[in-house]
């Protein structure tokens, strides 16, 4: 049996493989298909300083090997999150971070500020990242200046594990990592979803309601490895990658780019027991290559 | 209600109409409860260009041979693919998702569907006969063609036909039927699914008589769970996932 | 019949449809397959001013609806293009537009120069995105400055139509479509390959021989389409567009989105008659919606 | 040469060992001729992940029936799909593709070929016979079910094999069979196809010898016609496409 256990900052971690935000609900929605507490880490939906409806129907739009979606944040606040959702999910036996995102600075530090003392959530993701608000959002992940601004910010008000979650949608994303890294982050996730469009041809009229919204699936694989590779290159801290990843090959690809833990997001949708196959797949492949600690792997991309 | 995904093997596909088919699905292990209204998540594994699964409501139960059934219409390339599958290959479903139509307050009941929005009516007629309600199924379409499978309803209840040509049953939309002038006061509650106009103008009517009604949306969905969020429709309460708190919902709520 | 001619800038084009850059040949590839004087015009592979062999093999990964190439501009350079490609295909009877790339200022000049007094050469495309070069390349194409000292240079020594092909690897694409507009770019062409990266998990090697390199096809083609519908809201030049198109549905989604012209890349390996089937399916879609010009359609989303 | 592109339809699907299979083709219109070692670009339509064509060597042409067939090692996902095909499915070709094997100079060539890598020497065998030449084939494998129906060769002429573990013919690798000890001379030409290892061995040996020796080469290849400069391959004269100027190579002309 290979140790898989691996750390992320200070959280100790029983194996890689983690599901990513907004894609697996609060875990209990997968309670039916297989036994969350197995994955190494559960990150919840946005939570946001007050109640969003997020953006109109129709938020999703099917694309090759691949989905756009623009949900935008929905969620009832993070009032809501400490008092009904936190009993419900402060059982699991796995590190729950929630995903926390906001439209204005202060919004973000009142969420963390909130969430610092519950003793289950672990760590937060900050989601400076997200294409589908009109403020805020993406626009925090695109430029150095704003992406340390709130990194600080947040900092100054949360002292657990913070992990920032970084965009794709930009020409250099070492440096963005760079500058949240120096204000303090612990660790950061690469990538959120790439910015895109789809259209109905004969009706002549966008697909989402927003217009555009954020990409995400197997497309987006080969785009999120390389940023994973380029940022595990430029920042010390552990990076965390996401995007596409729906089999163990896909996870042991993003290890070996230098990812220390990876997150499942879209794939769960379309297989809901595509964690624990992922989970299997990498005992897998340790085994058959004499791996004894899935350490080993992380970065070891031969070049 | 538990959820579960299984493998389930195509016993016979089904052509009933030029692009319309019936897959009968065997249940590898003992089928769960499943209720009118509810439906699967279905991977379309044969096609290249599916990704995501596709959601389709339960048609019929039959628990004694361990098989439900889905009626579909071919309408892209999910679907088309779907139509090819064969006896004997597999299929995978996520199930049983959603909630369901509720039981009547009275004796009688009008089951109002539009083309392949028909679908979940054959299991709610069902179930409804079973619980000794009355229902009676109303179905329209365009023309006769598009009248699927009547016979299977008239085992539960009373059959109406309205299609847009007259070439079976009554000419003109469903509401225009006589169903709706003679007889609604009987009816203790409505249920439809089909076009939006369609359950737009039931709903309108229900709305008049006060009769309860219960419409069965088919909101894109990504997940069928309620762990993406994208299916949402607008009800007086708020955003509502209409794959959890959906598909059925009674007309009062939504914002049409 | 609709009628399908487009105008970019002084060119008249038959129809929409041109075969993209370094995904078609001469054209001459295609001739046992298709008439390519039915298309709107033929993109010819990348022309340096010398000779460069291009990237060690592997050059190609293939990725969930798409690939990665790491071709490299390999060309025998603009002379011997000029002495033994050019009387070749000079017979078309349809645009023969040059991608003219290099590492230089001096050197997309020179090639530009070069080409300028042959006659069947209407057109020049500017390749400031090509990812796949150490020097110039991608460069040109990530910074408003960059990009717009290149167009100025060129623009000085060439007076035919000339476009400019944006790199989708930058945070606003807009602002550089902006850019090379005020330097004097004719149209711009939306979008060259985004940057990505292919594993081989059971070596634990990169595929590619240079590691990363450029994804196209249908998996990029929201990216392709959101670029696409920015871009030609902020600039007046016409804009041509291109990422995944593999259909005829595909098409006629970039031009509503804002594209005059489309360009087909990765999908002619997939099927070397999928110009033409694009071509007969937008005149199909025009009669079906009684769309008498082709024009009507550019630009025409409903949002 | 001309190419083309058809749909072709499955006569059969041969599965001849655990991981191989020859698929049966039928051209819908009269085949052109094919050369020995030239290749199709094959669309894997059944595959939802398989996104560009895939390449294979044509192992044989029965222009009577207006047949061809492929010989087909499952790696991956398209070869995968490609085992699954069924009698009367289409498939389509894009081809045939790449240059082809030249006639030896003399009367007799050796034909080595390992594991799948054998697929272009039935049809070199078969028209080095037609030519009146003497073509003896040296098939090598780690067992004997890598040696790929050999009873096929045995027509076209003499057939010698190896197997690592001794199974069948002589224990070894190719290089070490007898042939090469004691008849080598004999052989105007060597042609080889198979792992790098292997065609790298042959190739020394036949340098050694100075016997000209053609391998055929299997790179990565996205379109197969000579357009994408994917497929490259690095000889003393610069790069030259494996797709058009290959698959099949002087080893001179190779820096191996
Ligand atoms: C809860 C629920 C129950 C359903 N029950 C049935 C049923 O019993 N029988 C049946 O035939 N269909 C049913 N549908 C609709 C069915 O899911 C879609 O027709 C199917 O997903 C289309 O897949 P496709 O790949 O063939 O189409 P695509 O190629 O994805 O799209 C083709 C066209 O269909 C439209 N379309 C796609 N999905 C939907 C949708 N959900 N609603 C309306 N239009 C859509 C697209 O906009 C497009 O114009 C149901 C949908 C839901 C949400
Ligand atoms: C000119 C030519 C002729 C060929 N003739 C034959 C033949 O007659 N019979 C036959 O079985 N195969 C032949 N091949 C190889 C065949 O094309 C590949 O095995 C096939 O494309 C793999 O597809 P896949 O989807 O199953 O594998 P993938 O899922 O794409 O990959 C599975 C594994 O196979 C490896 N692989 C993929 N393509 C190739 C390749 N071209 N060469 C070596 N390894 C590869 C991958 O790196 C990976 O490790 C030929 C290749 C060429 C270029
Ligand atoms: C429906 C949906 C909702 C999402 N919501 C969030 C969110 O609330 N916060 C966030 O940081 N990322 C969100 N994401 C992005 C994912 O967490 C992930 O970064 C992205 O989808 C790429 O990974 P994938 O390709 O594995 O899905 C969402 C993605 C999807 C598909
Ligand atoms: C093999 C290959 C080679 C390419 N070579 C060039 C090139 O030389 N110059 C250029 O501007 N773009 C080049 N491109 C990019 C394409 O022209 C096009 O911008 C990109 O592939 C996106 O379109 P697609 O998805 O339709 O392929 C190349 C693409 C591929 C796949
Ligand atoms: S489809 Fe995902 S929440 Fe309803
Ligand atoms: S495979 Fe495209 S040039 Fe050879």
């Amino acid at each position: 049996m290979p140790d898989l256990s691996v750390n992320i900052h200070k959280l100790q971690l029983k194996n890689p493989v983690m599901s990513a935000s907004g894609t697996f609900g609060y875990g209990l929605e997968f309670d039916d298909f297989i036994d969350v507490n197995k994955l190494g880490g559960i990150l919840t939906k946005a939570c946001t300083s007050k109640n969003r409806d997020g953006n109109k129907y129709p938020r999703m739009a099917e694309t090759p090997s691949g989905m756009l979606n623009s949900v935008g944040l929905q969620n009832k606040g993070v009032d809501y999150f400490i008092e009904t959702i936190y009993p419900k999910i402060k059982h699991y036996d796995t590190h729950i971070i929630v995903n926390v995102s906001d439209s204005t600075v202060e919004g973000y530090m009142e969420v963390a500020e909130k969430l610092n003392p519950l003793e289950k959530i672990t760590g937060i993701e900050l989601n400076i990242s997200c294409p589908n608000v009109k403020e805020g959002g993406m626009a925090f992940g695109t430029s150095c200046p704003m992406a340390g601004t709130v990194t600080k910010a947040v900092r100054s008000v949360y002292n657990k594990t913070m992990i920032v979650k970084l965009s794709p949608n930009v020409t250099n994303i070492s440096e963005i990592a760079k500058a949240v890294e120096d204000e303090g982050a612990d660790s950061v996730s690469v990538i959120n979803t790439l910015l895109g469009m789809a259209i109905n041809a004969e009706k002549r009229k966008p697909i989402l309601s927003t217009i555009t919204g954020g990409l995400s699936g197997p497309a987006i694989k080969p785009i999120a490895l390389r940023m994973v590779w380029q940022v595990s290159k430029a920042v010390k801290i552990p990076v965390i990658g996401l995007g596409g990843i729906s089999n163990a090959t896909d996870a042991i690809e993003f290890l070996l780019a230098g990812a220390t833990a990876i997150q499942v997001g879209t794939a769960n949708f379309v297989d809901p027991q595509v964690c624990i196959k992922i989970l299997d797949g990498i005992d897998e492949y340790c085994n058959r290559h004499g791996i004894k600690n899935v350490n080993e792997l992380i970065g070891a991309l031969e070049c | 209600m538990k959820k579960f995904i299984h493998d389930f093997e195509v016993t016979l596909n089904d052509k009933i109409s030029n692009d319309c088919f019936v897959l009968y699905l065997k249940c590898p292990v003992s089928l769960p409860t499943i209720l009118p209204g509810q439906f699967a998540e279905i991977l379309v594994g044969n096609s290249s260009e599916a990704y995501l699964r596709r959601p389709f409501s339960i048609y019929d139960v039959d628990y004694q041979k361990n098989e439900l059934s889905l009626l579909i219409k071919e309408v892209g390339k999910g679907t088309l693919a779907l139509s090819k599958l064969k006896i004997g290959e597999t299929l995978n479903l996520v199930y049983p998702l959603g909630n369901s139509f509720s039981i009547p307050p009275g004796n009688k009941a009008l089951l109002v569907g539009g083309g392949v929005g028909i679908a979940p009516m054959l299991l709610l007629s069902k179930v409804l006969n079973e619980k000794g309600k009355q229902p009676d199924v109303l179905i329209g379409g365009r023309s006769k063609n598009d009248i699927l499978e009547p016979e299977k309803y008239t085992v539960y209840g009373n059959l109406f036909v309205t299609t847009d040509d007259g070439s079976m049953g009554e000419k003109g939309m469903v509401t225009q039927h006589s169903v709706f002038a003679e007889k609604i006061s009987e009816y203790s509650q409505i249920y439809a699914c089909g076009p939006d106009p369609m359950m737009k103008a039931v709903a309108k009517v229900a709305a008049s008589q006060n009769i309860p009604c219960e419409i069965s949306l088919e909101n894109t969905m990504a997940c069928g769970i309620g762990a993406c969020l994208c299916c949402v429709v607008e009800t007086v309460d708020g955003n509502k996932t209409t794959c959890i708190e959906g598909p059925v919902f009674n007309t009062k709520k939504l914002i049409l």
